[in-house]
């Protein structure tokens, strides 16, 4: 049955997919750049269309903010443009297409999507969506798992998050003070 | 009701991304991109009615401060991430102020 | 209330310590916050290895959630085992690392190393003793993250060149991973690993049942350093400081093969791994050309550091074999050599530690002559040296007898014959060490550096009380061997 | 009581090691530590021999190693014969030592002595061992630690030696003797050595013990059985009285004391007979003989000579046990003596004439029994014995070993012993020859080596001599061990 | 002043966005505007550029809807430009005079030009603004002045 | 840039608080919708970040100084870490927040509402360091 | 399995393949790390998709609907994307500083510079 | 009441996207960048105008209806400065307009 979802689903995918395809043919640094923040955007909103909103928040905060951001600095720092042409692609190709071949492999049996019957809507997850927002008091589901029921996995995304920046002060702070602001 | 419109968006994303990919310069990309991220926050908008959840435009919202912010990091890393070309015209515009 | 605590406990102690070596900032302090973090984390996983000895398997249930709804920390006679060589090479290397942190790293810095360690420390063990499959994806990227962390203060420059190179494969390896455990979330509806077994059965593994394994497989070797998926490490190893190529060298990859066992042996289960795939007989090559492989290379390398990184990528070869075929001996074998390759390669990395303060990156050239200007350290490097070819006496005796008595119990001589034979290599890059050290000739370059300082008393101690434990586990099995055999024993009874 | 004596045995070495490093820094205390100890070992070891004699068999356990296997010490015939060869000796060539590295003004005399000690505590640990592992441990250390000895000089060629020595002990002993024993463990279960060996006659009927008993016997290099001989002359860079440790009792006696006591206790000698294929050992051995002592003819180096002589005279132990018979075993047991002492008087012999002339060749000998008679005396005895003409020490272990291999009617060994004692005599005799009656042509002056030299060299000569008239002792040694099957 | 009408549209902000009106939800609306204000403040981002509460009405009553009847108009031209089967533009790239006295006046003049289907504010200088129009009559209506002019009554 | 394009200025003026007053929105409003202390984190730095581009990091770390923001950096995590220690100390398990309160769901609520505040808090704080260490390396000569 | 059924697992495919073939084949580290993301962004689509049901919700309480959908894949993946973002931080705070060590951002010339460091050393 | 708002809101939803399109088509047409401004102004005006009205429409008068007004001002603020600033960028880079065959200045 193709609805409006899917069609919406589908396209976007597309999409994300050549975007995917003129990142890999593009060399010029900050066309890169820019792409990848158009590709964030996509995925968010596939990731709307999902049902995932949380994740899209983020998603849309972090790829098309935050990454982008960092990106930009990256290649002022670097003075990068242009990237060198990709590699004799033998080897790399292989790597991806036997990735690929597993994959197909592992897809082609597992349950559709979308189906309320699958296995995952069965298990574990019914207690959260039930019994969730009684046991928390929190509407959203996802901040009840997120914070409660599997609060212990959101300390340790804190503590990611917290690991990156300190190892980005540990690479990049300077022993003297140095600074030049790039914008004066 | 809200399909046609959600069509024409996509539709719209579509032509957007063929400017972004097609270029020919970065500034057509980065536009291009920017045309993109507004109707992105279109779509989420139109989506949630026509999901019937309309409570979640805070994401359109996000989607739009995030694009402008976006854009200015670009143009701006764009404009001074070759000091060494554009030295003369950045001390122009300074020195009409 | 706090012994029941404890598994908790293992990770928030270190984890604590983490932001508070941020607040604080100064160097000492930071050094002692770490110090007595790591040890009382040891503490920690001693009294759970008694607890487990005593209650048999111990469940923890983070925020109350009863699992498979909330995260579980599940310990057995396996991980505790791990627990307890990851926290006590923790302690120990943290008393170690003072000196050698003031002379390798900025003095600005320091707060970052130690937080980033803590961190790594908080990291392995929180892979190790969870009982749910997407928080090892996240105490594994903990690690990760402060790993690259840690290589890249190395004050080389191709130390950054190698923790990018790592960190690009690690997370490679890292997503692997996550895909085969969401691979596995769709088939079973759940993430606890108890559960997931339960759920997985006997029966035979469906289509993405195999690709989730082959995933996870492919992941976790990468992390682990199994040949040819090695080539992130032995830059990684010699461009990182000392302390850090240590801890790491000694730790991390040895979590990792934790993660394959419990996969393989526990989630999985042997007689579906086994007897439908060729996991065994691939995982059996592999480990035979990373035996041979790794140990030629080794040989011809010239700094001293990549070439023991070199010769780890050999030894995780033996534990691999081990881990290849399901039966008592060969997991004993495989967990020993966790063990007692952990002592030893921490051992080899604190004495080049040591040679650093004096020399510098250690390179063949410099060694010469350095018998006679750091007696304890070369005598150390010796011993260890023998450890890893495995002479009877030392700790690397015992896995090797084992790995030969597991592989004959399968028939298989002609393996038997090969991993003697690999040892061999490892006697050619030892001895060139050795002989480098030792025998040179009067007019040695040597003496030029050697005069000069004496080593730091409290980096000697350590190092040495881990040469003496190479020693130590060479006669004294009865820790390492029954703790292994234990751990093989429930990794098999595991398997339905 | 016994119990004490066996770690004593290893203890006082190990004791001596310590306190010779803490001592380095006086070399008169040093010696005299390094000679005091080896008294004392001696004297341990003979509190034991009585026991032995008496049939007893005293054990000590050190620790279990892993489950099943223990570390063990346990002293039998064979062992406290060697253990007394090894400590008595080890008191000569001490005194040796002391004159030798003295006179030649050597470096790193206290890193040599510590060796030295270390090399002796498990040359005892290697005689005493119990089990299979125990053996191999203390045979591992002892490669390990006289590595230092033969590298003493570090020059290149001295590096170069040392790879080879150790390269190919290394080599051999974990790729066959380590592989053989843990064959053995999987396949009986037990490591112990016990009278009458350890397979059951079903095991025997399998092809196993035979491949057993090859990897067990080119296992142990340290026998220098061909083609796996190659370490003894390279590692003839060593100082002499290194030479004569090694040559003459601590690593090659370890060698055929290992095979002798695997054979023994392992297989049993009666076992080995009917393990079909056993007897390729035998023309192993024999090949081993005559061939090293073709070499040795050619050799125009003295050490080199004597190197291949000692190739030569350890298959002869081989050979003997490889004959199956009580008698020859007992021969064998001698024949572990005999060498001993002659061989070591001879390198003794050597290493006095390098001191004292700085030569290295036969070619340059001619005459040298003219300055230095003592020394060439003592060379021609140890020679004459181990050619194996009384009254030295070194015919009766021959006689022993023939009237084996007359009893199993084995005419190839016989055919062996007969022309290996003809190449014997082709290449000690002209030396003897030209060092009494030809003239030499042009030597700086020079007398005897410093007393040491001579006291131990002298002493090594007359034992050699005097162990034929007083050989009671070992030979009831050697009856108990023959007996032991 | 303006602090206290900015953390008052700021409440308002967090009021409509809220939707849960619960105490705490409430009383942390009163905190966030508070901090967002006294962080404003350091950012010394409220004065008449960053808060123009003084013309806002006269904005909202006048200028939006003349702003929006203009911006149809044009987006109605530019349509049909884009929908001729033979693109028939003539861009043009000019100085246009500007009457504002502050960089806020400036401001809404240049993003008024630019909101603008067909024009855009390219560079905005002191007097003038340089204007790229996607045809002749851009150029021409801006030169009139009535947006210009319309715009400074904000200031 | 601030003296360099008035348009950017005056517009980034009117926008910052609004953008400072959403970000704290969502960070509240988890519970109810999307969002949440990650998301709110991000999007305050990205406010902040905004600010420095037109401003200058300068006057940026001036606001925020870069000490502060580091040692927010472990607030956020010690908070967490200590809302799950409550469990703990009022003898439950680790990060149980039932019994932050006399009721449980009280106290789940609470306790969700704090650790977000620490998710969140980290989150600002890394983001922002993180910015401060690129833009401020500045390039090497 | 129809085609269209299944379009998610089939673009996730592709952009892992897509996303792997970029983190080798290029050899520029920005674009290393750029392929890396995306790399590590497709596993969000094939946690997320099967966690949808058709003719559900977003999993917020809401009075009109019954059927959420599961919220334990986005749970996940939050933890994901945060993992991502700060593994993107830190590649890109490494390749800053490779890029001041060996003055350039292509592999094989960093490669080359190792190989000629080592062979003074 | 409901039908009449119904009809508005999907008129003007309709217009909306059909301006979107035309925007699109621009984006598509257009030969060079300046002039592609233009179009994508089309998208950000009457396009997003029309269908955040249409969207009124079916919202009512409802916190809905704010946030939809907030969408669209932050859409008229956000997206001239954007364009603006792109423009700017252009003519610093030097990037040449597009102008008429035989147009000189
Ligand atoms: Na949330
Ligand atoms: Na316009």
């Amino acid at each position: 049955m193709i609805t409006i979802d899917a069609i919406i689903n589908a396209s976007l995918l597309f999409m994300m997919a050549i975007t995917t395809v003129t990142i890999a043919r593009t060399r010029n640094l900050f066309t890169i750049v820019i792409l990848g923040s158009l590709y964030s955007f996509l995925m968010a909103t596939v990731l709307v269309v999902l049902d995932a909103v949380d994740v899209a928040m983020t998603e849309a905060s972090v790829g098309a903010g935050i990454t982008t951001v960092l990106l930009l600095s990256t290649l002022y720092l670097c003075k990068g443009e242009d990237a060198a042409p990709l590699r004799r692609p033998l080897l790399p190709l292989s790597i991806a297409f036997v990735t690929a071949g597993l994959l197909m492999y592992g897809t082609l049996g597992l349950p559709e999507f979308g189906n309320p019957e699958g296995i995952i809507h069965k298990h574990v997850a019914p207690r959260y969506i039930q019994d969730g927002p009684i046991e928390t008091g929190v509407p959203n589901m996802v901040t009840a798992v997120l914070a409660s029921y599997r609060g212990f996995d959101t300390l340790g995304e804190t503590v990611v998050i917290f690991t990156g920046g300190i190892g980005v002060i540990a690479l990049l702070r300077r022993s003297r003070r140095k600074t030049k602001d790039p914008q004066e | 009701m809200f399909e046609i419109a959600t069509l024409c968006l996509l539709v719209t994303l579509g032509a957007s991304l063929y400017r972004a990919i097609k270029g020919p310069t970065v500034l057509d990309t980065a536009q291009a991109v920017n045309s993109a991220g507004t109707v992105a926050v279109l779509l989420i908008a139109v989506y949630g009615f026509l999901s019937g959840r309309p409570d979640f435009l805070d994401l359109a919202i996000i989607y739009g401060l995030l694009n402008i912010v976006g854009t200015i990091a670009i143009l701006k890393f764009f404009r001074f991430g070759n000091l060494g070309d554009d030295g003369d015209s950045v001390q122009k515009a300074q020195a009409d102020d | 209330m706090i012994s029941s605590q404890l598994p908790a406990l293992q990770i928030i102690v270190p984890l604590l310590a983490a932001p508070f070596c941020v607040i604080i900032r100064n160097s000492r302090a930071t050094w002692l916050i770490s110090v007595l973090a790591s040890w009382v984390t040891f503490g920690i996983s001693i009294l759970l290895y008694l607890d487990v000895q005593t209650l048999g398997v111990i469940s923890y249930e983070m925020g109350n959630w009863a699992p498979p709804w909330g995260i579980e920390y599940r310990i057995d006679s396996i991980n505790v085992f791990v627990l307890l060589i990851v926290s006590s090479i923790g302690a120990l290397v943290s008393l170690y690392a003072y000196p050698s942190i003031s002379v390798e790293v900025d003095e600005n810095k320091h707060y970052l190393f130690w937080t980033s360690y803590l961190l790594c420390l908080t990291g392995l063990l929180g892979v190790t003793i969870t009982g749910d499959a997407f928080n090892i994806f996240v105490f594994l990227e903990i690690s990760s993250l402060s790993t690259y962390v840690l290589i890249a203060l190395g004050k080389n420059r191709h130390a950054l060149y190698a923790a990018f190179r790592y960190l690009i494969l690690g997370t490679i390896g890292a997503t692997f991973i996550v895909i085969g455990i969401g691979l596995l979330y769709l088939l079973t509806g759940t993430l606890n690993l108890y559960d997931l077994s339960m759920r997985l059965g006997d029966m035979s593994l469906t289509q993405p049942q195999l690709a989730a394994l082959a995933f996870l497989t492919v992941g976790i070797s990468l992390k682990l350093a199994l040949f040819p998926l090695h080539l992130w490490l032995p830059n990684a190893y010699a461009f990182a400081p000392s302390v850090a190529t240590c801890f790491l060298a000694a730790t991390a990859t040895k979590v990792a093969i934790y993660l394959l066992l419990r996969f393989a042996y526990d989630v999985f289960g042997q007689s579906q791994i086994f007897s439908e795939l060729p996991l065994g007989e691939v995982l059996l090559i592999l480990s035979i050309a990373a035996m041979f492989i790794a140990s030629t290379v080794a040989i011809y390398q010239q700094d001293i550091k990549r070439m023991f990184a070199y010769s780890s990528v050999a030894q995780i070869g033996y534990i691999t074999l081990g881990a290849s075929f399901a039966s008592h001996t060969a997991l004993t074998s495989s967990i020993v050599h966790l063990f007692n390759h952990a002592i030893t390669k921490g051992a080899i990395f604190l004495l080049l530690g040591l040679v650093a303060l004096r020399i510098g990156q250690p390179t063949l050239k410099k060694m010469s002559g350095l018998g006679k200007s750091m007696p304890w350290t070369s005598a150390g490097l010796v011993i260890c040296g023998l450890s890893l070819i495995g002479v009877p006496g030392t700790a690397g005796f015992i896995s090797k007898w084992y790995l030969i008595l597991a592989v004959l119990e399968r028939g298989w001589w002609w393996l038997a014959f090969m991993i003697l034979a690999s040892s061999l290599l490892a006697v050619i890059y030892v001895w060139r060490v050795v002989e480098t050290m030792y025998v040179s000739d009067s007019d040695s370059r040597g003496d030029s550096h050697m005069a000069s300082t004496t080593s730091p008393t409290s980096m000697t101690l350590v190092a040495w009380l881990f040469v003496t434990s190479c020693i130590f586990f060479g006669f004294h099995t009865s820790f390492s061997v029954e703790g292994a055999s234990a751990a093989a024993k429930v990794l098999l009874e595991y398997t339905k | 009581m016994s119990e004490t004596s066996i770690f004593l045995s290893l203890a006082i070495p190990l004791g001596g090691t310590l306190l010779i490093s803490l001592t380095g820094e006086k070399p008169n205390l040093r010696d005299s530590i390094t000679l005091v100890t080896a008294v004392c070992l001696l004297l341990v070891n003979c509190t034991l021999l009585p026991k032995i004699l008496n049939g007893q068999r005293p054990e000590a356990v050190l620790m279990e190693l892993f489950p099943g296997v223990d570390l063990i010490l346990k002293v039998e015939p064979l062992g406290m014969l060697f253990a007394l060869v090894a400590s008595g000796l080890w008191i000569i060539n001490s005194i040796y030592s002391i004159g030798y590295m003295r006179a030649n003004k050597e470096k790193n005399q206290t890193r040599f002595y510590v060796c030295f000690a270390i090399a002796l505590s498990s040359t005892m640990g290697i005689a005493y061992a119990g089990n299979l592992i125990t053996l191999f441990l203390f045979y591992e250390i002892l490669t390990l630690c006289t590595y230092p000895l033969v590298t003493h000089h570090g020059t290149h060629e001295a590096r170069h030696g040392g790879r080879i020595y150790l390269g190919i002990l290394i080599s051999t002993s974990i790729l066959f003797l380590l592989f053989a024993i843990g064959w053995t463990w999987h396949f009986t279960g037990t490591l112990e050595f016990v009278p009458n060996g350890i397979f059951n006659q079903e095991q025997l009927q399998t092809s196993i013990p035979l491949i057993l008993m090859v990897l067990f016997v080119f296992g142990v290099g340290k026998a220098a059985i061909m083609p796996f001989h190659g370490w003894l002359p390279a590692a003839m860079v060593a100082p002499t009285p290194v030479s004569a440790l090694l040559h003459a009792v601590a690593v090659v006696k370890a060698g055929v004391f290992s095979i002798v006591k695997i054979l023994v206790y392992i297989f049993g000698i009666a076992n080995l007979e009917k393990i079909s294929g056993g007897s390729w050992l035998m023309y192993t051995a024999g090949f081993t003989i005559i061939a090293a002592s073709v070499v040795a003819l050619k050799s125009d180096n003295l050490k080199r000579r004597l190197a291949y002589s000692t190739i030569s005279h350890l298959s002869y132990v081989v050979l003997a046990v490889a004959l199956f018979v009580p008698i020859a075993v007992m021969g064998a047991a001698l024949h572990i003596v005999a060498h001993a002492f002659s061989k070591i008087t001879l390198f003794f012999a050597a290493g006095a004439i390098y001191t004292a002339s700085k030569k290295t060749k036969v070619s340059e000998l001619h005459g040298i029994g003219k300055r230095m008679p003592i020394t060439m005396i003592a060379f021609a005895i140890g020679a004459l014995s181990l050619i194996g003409i009384p009254p030295a020490i070194g015919f009766l272990s021959k006689w022993y070993i023939l009237s084996g291999a007359f009893d199993a009617q084995e005419n190839f060994v016989v055919a062996v012993i007969i022309m290996s004692t003809l190449l014997n005599a082709a290449y000690f005799l002209p030396i003897i020859y030209a060092a009494f009656f030809r003239t030499d042509d042009n030597s700086k002056n020079h007398g005897e080596a410093p007393t040491a030299i001579i006291i131990a060299m002298a002493s090594t000569g007359i034992l050699s001599i005097a162990l034929f008239f007083f050989s009671d002792q070992i030979i009831s040694l050697g009856y108990q061990i023959a007996g032991a099957y | 002043m303006r602090a206290a009408s900015l953390f008052i549209v700021l409440l308002i902000f967090w009021l409509l966005l809220s939707g849960v009106y619960k105490p705490f939800l409430i009383g942390s609306g009163l905190a966030v505007a508070a901090a967002s204000v006294f962080l404003a403040r350091r950012m010394e981002v409220i004065d008449h550029e960053g808060h123009p509460i003084d013309h806002a009405f006269k904005a909202i009553l006048v200028y939006w809807p003349w702003l929006i009847k203009e911006i149809c108009i044009s987006a109605l031209k530019v349509s049909k430009t884009i929908l001729q089967p033979k693109l028939d533009i003539n861009p043009k790239m000019e100085l246009v005079e500007l009457s504002q006295k502050t960089d806020l006046g400036r401001t809404i003049f240049a993003n008024s030009i630019t909101l603008t289907p067909g024009t855009i504010a390219v560079e905005i200088n002191k007097n003038s603004v340089l204007v790229h129009a996607l045809s002749e009559d851009g150029i021409t209506d801006l030169n009139k002045g009535e947006m210009d002019s319309l715009v400074s009554k904000l200031e | 840039m601030k003296n360099y394009d008035r348009v950017l200025r005056v517009i980034s003026k009117a926008m910052i608080p609004f953008i400072m007053v959403f970000a704290l929105y969502v960070q509240f409003h988890g519970d109810y919708g999307p969002g949440g202390g990650f998301q709110a984190g991000v999007i305050l730095a990205a406010g902040l970040i905004f600010y420095s581009l037109i401003y200058g990091l300068e006057v940026a770390k001036k606001i925020a100084p870069p000490r502060f923001i580091e040692l927010l950096v472990a607030t956020g995590v010690l908070l967490y870490v200590m809302v799950g220690l409550m469990g703990i100390f009022l003898g439950s398990d680790f990060l149980d927040y039932s019994v932050l309160a006399q009721d449980s769901v009280h106290g789940q609520h609470y306790g969700i509402f704090l650790v977000e505040l620490g998710v969140g808090i980290t989150v600002f704080s890394v983001m922002l360091t993180i910015f401060y260490m690129f833009a401020g390396r500045g390039r090497n000569p | 399995m129809d085609f269209l059924d299944n379009i998610n697992y089939w673009i996730a495919m592709f952009q892992i393949v897509m996303g792997l073939f970029i983190v080798i084949a290029s050899e520029n580290l920005i674009k290393t790390l750029v392929g890396l993301g995306i790399f590590q962004s497709a596993v969000y689509i094939i946690y997320i998709s099967p966690a949808k049901i058709f003719g559900g919700t977003a999993p917020i309480l809401s009075e009109n609907y019954v059927i959420y959908a599961n919220p334990l894949p986005h749970v996940l993946i939050l933890t994901a994307i945060v993992v991502g973002v700060a593994t993107t931080a830190l590649g890109l705070a490494l390749v800053v500083r490779i890029y001041e060590a060996f003055g350039t951002l292509e592999e094989d010339k960093i490669q080359e510079i190792d190989l000629e460091d080592s062979r003074n050393d | 009441m409901t039908e009449i708002l119904n009809l508005a809101s999907w008129v003007s939803l309709s217009l909306g996207g059909i301006f979107c399109l035309i925007g699109g088509l621009g984006l598509l047409r257009m030969p060079d960048f300046f002039t592609r401004l233009h179009a994508a102004s089309v998208i950000e005006t009457l396009g997003a105008g029309l269908l955040i009205l249409g969207m009124l429409f079916q919202s009512g008068l409802s916190l809905t209806s704010v946030k939809l007004i907030f969408i669209l001002l932050l859409i008229f603020f956000a997206s001239p400065t954007a364009t603006h600033a792109l423009a700017r960028a252009a003519k610093v880079k030097g990037i040449k307009y597009f102008q008429k065959e035989g147009d000189n200045d």
